[in-house]
């Protein structure tokens, strides 16, 4: 009986979950990682359920399947807002986010107690190139480099190193869409050499991110600046979050989440938090003067990445009633990763603090041929997809670096649908309107 | 001097670990293993000093041979081709001869060690093995102790004058790059290296 | 005695370890080749990952070699430092300086750096 | 003289390991709790259930790992922090194995803990562990240096490497008095050996879990526990070279021992949640450029106190 | 365990060490039969100390003479094998004599 004494005991475990960030599926992450009793992991290896949320796009069910099939058994699959792979039509679907807590745990505790059966695998079980009884000792390896021994080929020197002149092994892979540390969607092609990156090749740009409507909005007529301000600020916390997780900060990442749900967030909250991310040394320890983008790079990416090297473009400051708020747009004097970190936290203060002022007065926007997105300017056109630039900015960084860059940038296109649209809160007509 | 009989088997247990270890630092495929192998021999060694009552020379011999290994595996993965042995490789020179020195070397050393008389002076019981080192190491081989530190402060930076790439006056290896590999005159790897993101010079 | 303590307590901390791991793992089948593959978040690796790894500290390695040689010299003075006075806090003074040196050029060369 | 001497000490050892890493679990979940992070269930429970799950989930492997050395490298760094705890005094008695060195030992549990540690990440043959493995070589080749300066700084007024005499020399004034420098120094250390928090470099979330992200189930819950256990090795070791060890009125040696050591895994379960990782370069040029120094100074301190205190 | 058996130990390490020192191709292999060598020296020289030496301190200090050899071999070795790869693109012994030029 010791074994079912185990399973009880492994089913009241808080409930490891390995998320596939889908399209559209930040937001519900966002809300688990602020629910007791389940635990966001980085590896599939160390889940017992893969959470898929938000859609994906039919070229990448190859790398799905592949990323299913990494979880070690048992293993149970939730599909929100998702549809299943063909393989998987029975696997369980849902679409209440305040439903998935509750899901997650029930499904966890049905695997342990053997109620559910592990999910099957979905691949062949084939090594990558076959190799038993083949080659000089029957492992599929010939000769001292060559040949596939155990099913891969060695790593071989590619290109000379760009750093110090030692040309050693260079290891080529392929990541994403799905690893954790980086955005969602993206996929690269990257050869590494050591733990420096020699080569970044962008193969597939992030999902497009769901801005909140009331930017939709914007662009019809006047909406409440408190409101937009406040979206503004919501949007780059929840950045701040991912990137505040990565360095090890979990506490403070979900302080800035909570402040991102707060239904009234001060001002004051957010110096609090600057003030704790000084104090722990965020700056100084973790964010590099590594990233720097020149002013070509700065203009493209736009926004928050524009401003931090000193570019003053702002559409907010064309708006009269932004004036009369006495708005003038903060910059800061670096194109590296801790710039642009100052300069969100600058921001992020500055849209609460103008929340509040507008909120006082009942001021409204009045001009809406564009509109100041958090992602960057929006008036004729979107603001543009800009990953490619990854493959000039990585090269020569070393892996935290370059994970770290990659946070502090946002590189993802604008969604078409708005936040509500996506998550599935009614959606304002003004918006369908836009889309007809 | 005469060990009690659990001294003896753990002797033997520590000298026959000491020796395959040893032997399989040049047997095995994989350069970690080789390296971690050596250490094992190294720690057995550094147990029997123990048992000698050498007490820190024995323990001393763990931390230094455990760095000392782990940069030896740092490099030893870094410049072997094949480093986790995956294909099964000699990479061996005149091995019968090899063979035959080692076994000649060992065949004289035992003799010696069989036919020479020592004498039989074990230590004195009152000995402190650490405090005598450490008066010996202040009184008599003050010289030898004093030119250690000098003789290390020349290696220290000897190996950074040979190693560094990057430098004070620029890369180490400037003018020796083979052509065409850094345009422009532009070596990669200079310190404080603010262009990381133009990346006009890296290979695709 | 010491030394046969500690023989048992290493023993028996490795026993445990691998206990723990070998008793549930007896009747787990062999994962299959999808799983075995290196999590990249759904990308593959081209070739092994052992390769012929550029390590970017060496240089910060081979100098600490040679600092660890020394500290084998200090713990024997740090026993007798009391009884020696003055001539063993002479001693640590050569070996600081000694030291100070080789810590000022090497981060003046850039070793601390990753090449 | 069997019981006293040899299964009495194991028995310490072993269960002040396996009980110190169920409380580091259950003291490393208070702290998260009480700091804001979300929790359901109680601390105590949870290392438990983590555990019997992590028991029931399958072990993974990878296409061709280093079998051996991967699954020998959790159990010998529970090995390493069996030694590293078996040197630690209790009482004037009590003490597991009273080598006359035991303060180099200790040193060189440090050193082989880095060999261990890298084994594990190589042993696995994937991208993220390899790269976790040698950033984590780049660290505790670093901290090494500062752990030794720190424990000659100790032995120096004990005129001894050995942790009984160490805390005997104490009797006056605990060392954390005597030599301020010491115990924040060697507490980088104890981050440093068990890549905890700040120096957690090799297991870091960039790189999805590093050494241990390609492994799973029983193997995962020994170095886990092996990683507590280290911690409980150290404040072991740090509460007996600066807090006094047994040393305290009223109460009972053993019990002074375990509250001080409880006392040094709180501070260092505090600082892992509150500190930011540190980035590997800037890791290891902040480890000689500005600690390493720093215990230079806390030498020269201890030996000038050593004199005149 | 006696003088002769700890000295035959450590005729066997220098045995083996020297097979390696003698047959491997690659410079580091090379250092690892020299490492080999000198444990074996180390061991003879505490044995002597121990059993023969009456515990007189030189003893001590020529393990420890030793093991500050093998540490500056091993530096200078690795830090001559880096600058030799630099430019040759190459690790094995033969590769040294190219350092001349």
């Amino acid at each position: 009986m010791a074994v079912s004494w185990l399973q009880r005991l492994a089913a009241r475990a808080a409930v490891p979950v390995f998320p596939v960030r889908g399209m559209h599926g930040e937001e519900v992450l966002y809300r688990l990682a602020l629910t007791p009793g389940i635990k966001l992991v980085d590896s599939p290896r160390h889940a017992s359920i893969l959470l898929v949320a938000g859609g994906v796009p039919p070229d990448q069910h190859d790398a799905l399947r592949r990323v299913h099939d990494q979880l070690p058994g048992p293993f149970a699959t939730l599909w929100y807002r998702s549809e299943p792979l063909d393989e998987l039509a029975g696997a369980t679907r849902l679409d209440d986010p305040d439903a998935l807590p509750e899901a997650l745990k029930t499904i966890h505790r049905e695997l342990m107690s053997g109620k559910r059966g592990s999910s099957p695998r979905l691949l062949p079980d084939e090594p990558p190139n076959p190799w038993e009884g083949l080659g000089d000792d029957g492992h599929g390896g010939k000769g001292m480099m060559g040949g596939v021994p155990y099913g891969r080929p060695m790593a071989m020197n590619m290109t000379d190193d760009i750093r110090d002149g030692l040309t050693l092994d260079s290891l080529t892979v392929t990541l994403g869409p799905f690893l954790p540390m980086l955005p969602p969607g993206l996929t690269a092609e990257v050869t590494l050499q050591g733990d420096l990156i020699q080569s970044w090749t962008t193969h597939s740009a992030p999902y497009p991110i769901a801005l909140e409507s009331v930017f939709f909005q914007a662009l019809q007529g006047p909406v409440p600046i408190a409101e937009l301000e406040r979206a503004r600020a919501r949007y780059h916390l929840k950045r701040l979050h991912f990137a505040l997780r990565l360095a090890g900060l979990d506490r403070l990442a979900l302080e800035a989440l909570r402040l991102a749900f707060a239904p009234h967030p001060g001002q004051d909250r957010a110096m609090a938090l600057r003030r704790r991310l000084v104090r722990c040394g965020f700056f100084r320890l973790t964010t590099t003067g590594r990233g720097r983008l020149d002013e070509n790079q700065a203009r493209r990416v736009g926004g928050i990445a524009a401003r931090a090297p000193g570019l003053e473009e702002d559409l907010r400051s064309r708006d009269a009633a932004y004036r009369r708020l006495e708005f003038t747009p903060i910059i800061q004097g670096g194109a590296d990763t801790n710039a642009r970190w100052c300069q969100t936290l600058a921001e992020i203060e500055q849209a609460l603090q103008l929340a509040d002022q507008a909120e006082r007065d009942a001021v409204h926007t009045q001009r809406s041929d564009g509109v100041e997105t958090p992602r960057g300017p929006w008036h004729e056109q979107w603001p543009e997809e800009a990953s490619d630039l990854l493959d000039d900015l990585l090269p020569g960084l070393e892996w935290d670096e370059a994970m770290s860059t990659l946070a502090s940038l946002d590189l993802a296109p604008l969604s078409p649908w708005s936040l509500e649209e996506t998550s599935g809160a009614p959606v304002p007509t003004s918006v369908e309107e836009r889309r007809a | 001097m005469d060990y009690p009989l659990i001294v003896d088997v753990f002797f033997v247990l520590l000298a026959t670990l000491a020796v395959v270890s040893g032997w399989r630092v040049f047997a095995t495929d994989s350069m970690v293993r080789a390296s971690f192998f050596l250490l094992v021999s190294f720690i057995a060694v550094g147990v029997i000093m123990i048992l000698l009552a050498a007490e820190y020379l024995g323990v001393a011999m763990f931390f230094m041979m455990a760095v000392e290994m782990m940069v030896m595996a740092i490099f030893m993965v870094m410049f072997m081709m094949n480093p986790a042995g995956l294909n099964p490789m000699m990479m061996v020179h005149q091995h019968k001869f090899s063979i035959a020195a080692g076994a000649a070397v060992f065949l004289v050393l035992a003799t010696v060690a069989l036919l020479a008389e020592f004498p039989d002076s074990p230590l004195p019981a009152d000995l402190d093995p650490v405090a005598s080192l450490g008066d010996e190491l202040l009184g008599d081989s003050m010289l030898i102790f004093e030119s250690a530190g000098i003789v290390l402060l020349t290696t220290m930076i000897g190996v950074v004058v040979l190693s560094s790439h990057r430098g004070r006056y620029g890369a180490a290896d400037e003018g020796s790059m083979p052509p065409g590999l850094v345009p422009g005159g532009d070596p990669a790897g200079m310190p404080e290296e603010d262009d990381e993101g133009d990346g006009h010079h890296h290979c695709h | 005695m010491e030394l046969l303590t500690l023989f048992f307590i290493v023993l028996i901390a490795t026993g445990l370890g691998l206990l723990i791991q070998w008793l549930p793992m007896r009747h787990q089948p062999m994962p299959t080749y999808p799983q075995r593959a290196p999590f990249l978040g759904g990308g593959l690796p081209e070739t092994h990952a052992w390769s012929r790894f550029h390590v970017r500290y060496y240089p910060m390695t081979l100098l600490l070699i040679a600092f660890e040689m020394e500290m084998m010299f200090m713990y024997p003075w740090a026993v007798v430092f009391v009884e020696q006075g003055m001539k063993a806090v002479m001693e640590m003074g050569m070996f600081l300086a000694i030291l100070s040196v080789g810590i000022v050029y090497g981060w003046r060369e850039g070793v601390f750096k990753w090449q | 003289m069997i019981v006293s001497e040899l299964i009495l000490p194991v028995a310490l050892v072993i269960g002040v390991l396996v009980v110190g890493a169920y409380l580091v679990a259950v003291l490393d979940e208070a702290i998260a709790g009480a700091i804001g992070m979300p929790r359901g269930g109680s601390a105590w429970l949870a290392p438990l259930t983590q555990g019997a799950w992590l028991l029931t989930q399958h072990a993974n492997a990878t296409e061709a790992p280093d079998w051996q050395a991967w699954r020998l490298a959790p159990a010998l760094y529970l090995a390493l922090a069996a030694i590293g705890l078996a040197v630690v005094p209790f009482s004037p008695t009590l003490i597991p194995t009273d080598l006359v060195t035991s303060v180099v030992l200790w040193g060189s549990v440090e050193a082989l803990a880095t060999v261990v540690i890298f084994l594990h990440g190589w042993s696995a043959n994937t991208l993220l562990a390899l790269i976790g493995a040698y950033r984590y070589v780049a660290l505790g080749l670093s901290y090494i240096l500062i752990s030794m300066f720190v424990l000659i700084g100790v032995a120096l007024p004990a005129e001894s490497l050995q942790f009984s005499q160490v805390v005997t020399s104490q009797e006056g004034l605990w060392n954390v008095i005597r030599q301020p420098l010491g115990l924040p120094l060697f507490l980088i250390v104890g981050l440093g050996m068990t890549f905890w928090g700040p120096l957690n470099l090799a297991d870091s979330r960039d790189l999805a879990g590093g050494t241990a992200s390609a492994v799973s189930g029983p193997p995962r819950l020994v170095w886990n526990l092996a990683r507590a256990a280290m911690l409980v090795a150290f404040s072991g070791a740090a509460a007996s070279a600066f807090l006094g060890g047994w040393l305290g009125p009223w109460l009972p040696g053993p019990v002074w021992m375990l509250l001080k050591m409880l006392a040094v895994l709180a501070v260092l379960l505090l600082i892992g949640r509150l500190v930011p990782r540190l980035q590997p370069e800037r890791c290891v040029t902040l480890m000689w450029v500005v600690f390493l120094p720093l215990s230079f100074v806390d030498l020269i301190w201890a030996g000038a106190a050593a004199f005149f205190l | 365990m006696t003088l002769v058996t700890l000295l035959l130990l450590a005729a066997a390490l220098i045995g083996i060490g020297f097979y390696g020192a003698l047959s491997q191709q690659s410079f580091v292999m090379l250092m690892m039969g020299l490492e080999l060598i000198l444990n074996g020296v180390m061991l003879a020289a505490v044995a002597f100390w121990a059993l023969s030496g009456a515990g007189a301190p030189e003893g001590q200090l020529l393990t420890i003479v030793v093991m500050a050899v093998m540490a500056i071999e091993m530096a200078m070795g690795f830090a001559l094998v880096v600058a030799v790869f630099r430019t040759n693109q190459a690790d094995v012994t033969e590769g040294i004599t190219e350092l001349k030029h």
